[in-house]
């Protein structure tokens, strides 16, 4: 694993690491569920976190990990006061981002295709979603979502 | 994913249970699809309800299930879909590909006349 | 961290790390719970294996960290065919285990005491409990339990 | 953790929810039992109905408010406690020490002539 380690503060980061099976995506669902209850995120924001954080685990066992159990997919939790950043990390081959962004899945072509939705959610779903791709050694895609609570007070 | 399958009437109910989400699901899916195609029925109704989480590699099964009917003069809907599955249909746009139905018996009731083609 | 890594095999490993804040307990029950349903315990079996690493987790927080929350507890699981193996280690002083399992806590002395039932409850739930204590650098509780149907066949 | 209090006649009833399990819940719920004591009730009730779990620390906290109680010549009283609880009750030798309900109402009645000392 040669990708940077990520900086979330001790205090408030949760690691969590699995082979790659998507069969364990139902622990990272329960897990990332029982981290958004702790945060008090409502039902809506919480089943938008989970989706996102299985689209960017699926990916990584799929596409890094060509489903080599042998190969750990890493998760990072940082819990702010008011804000959950996640890191899903894999060493995989990385990809071009910007070719796999070109086609737009809600699109007349794109939507009778059975695959090209996962980023797509992520990015819809969460607040921001940043993807740190080093070819060759690895992917790591760095989430964040605030409360709604939280957010009540910028006029937005 | 467990299925489980029904004839009522001329439609074949597909229940799915557990999560979709791509993996040995995928071949299921297409399997049973392709199955109840080749006996002949053309309404075919999947039912969501013991689904808990769908991933966008399952939503590629509904979508290759939904192209797979079409091309064999068939239709694919859904029913009881959570409040989950539903906004993963809102942002992605399956909800304008799928008719999506609350109760079963509106959505056996919807398939009325909509394949010329019936079980033969 | 000097204690030994454990040795399970990456294809059957998760790995689960927290700081020491006792309302991560939750999160680590949800997360045993999402493992044990996973590997088909019922549920007597996951509560007897969500109590035990509870009690290895609590003891982590409170006796060996102090709860310090910089301090992380970490969790590793091995889904085995029929066993669930699982390490909770920490980086606290250690203790004397002999000491502390000298007073039967169901005794009619042990039991009006408010404290002495952790490690006896991990003992009577789970099937194995070994500890690896390193004075001064820290304790590794090693914990095992197999599956009631896995067990049917050896005529216990 | 969170507690909700009730008197129910001559019985004060606690009620928990969340998780028992030691930091700042130890002093609450010791706190809760000395202040209903001091009322000058002596028969209390604790509702474990929405408490998913107990650890040691938990069921050291309720040993205090027994020891307290009865040292203050009242007596506590435990009801509604899941599966899960339960066998850790049973494991640790706690059932030998409370008297444990499954409904209100029976909990509440067995109060009956149990303390000699009624809230005055
Ligand atoms: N972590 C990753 N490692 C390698 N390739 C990836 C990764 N994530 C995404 N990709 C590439 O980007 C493409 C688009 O991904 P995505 O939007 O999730 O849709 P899908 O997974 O359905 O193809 C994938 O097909 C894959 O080629
Ligand atoms: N991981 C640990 N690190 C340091 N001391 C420990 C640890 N686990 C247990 N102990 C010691 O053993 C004692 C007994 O532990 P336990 O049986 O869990 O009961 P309790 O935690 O209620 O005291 C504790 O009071 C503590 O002194």
């Amino acid at each position: 694993m040669t990708l940077p380690q990520c900086d979330f503060p001790a205090d408030r980061s949760i690691v969590f690491q699995m082979p790659s099976r998507l069969e364990l995506l139902v622990v990272v669902d329960q897990l990332v569920q029982a981290i958004c209850h702790d945060m008090d995120f409502d039902r809506d924001d919480t089943d938008a976190i989970a989706n996102s954080v299985i689209e960017a685990a699926t990916n990584a066992v799929q596409h890094a990990h060509g489903h080599d159990v042998m190969r750990p997919v890493v998760f990072r939790f940082c819990l702010g006061d008011d804000e959950l950043q996640i890191e899903v990390t894999d060493t995989g081959p990385g990809f071009d981002l910007e070719e796999v962004s070109a086609l737009d899945p809600t699109g007349p072509e794109g939507i009778l295709k059975s695959r090209g939705r996962g980023i797509f959610i992520m990015k819809a779903m969460m607040d921001r979603v940043d993807f740190d791709i080093q070819m060759g050694k690895g992917t790591r895609v760095c989430m964040a979502k605030s409360r709604r609570s939280a957010e009540a007070g910028d006029g937005s | 994913m467990k299925i489980k399958q029904e004839a009522i009437g001329d439609v074949y109910v597909v229940r799915l249970s557990g999560q979709l989400m791509g993996g040995p699901d995928a071949d299921s899916v297409r399997e049973t699809i392709l199955s109840i195609l080749n006996q002949g029925y053309k309404k075919i109704l999947i039912d969501l309800k013991d689904v808990s989480w769908v991933n966008s590699t399952g939503l590629g099964i509904l979508m290759s299930a939904h192209i797979t009917a079409t091309q064999n003069g068939g239709i694919v809907k859904l029913m009881r879909i959570s409040r989950r599955i539903d906004s993963i249909f809102m942002v992605t746009r399956l909800n304008t590909v799928f008719q999506v139905f609350d109760k079963e018996e509106d959505a056996i009731a919807s398939f009325e006349g909509d394949v010329t083609g019936q079980k033969n």
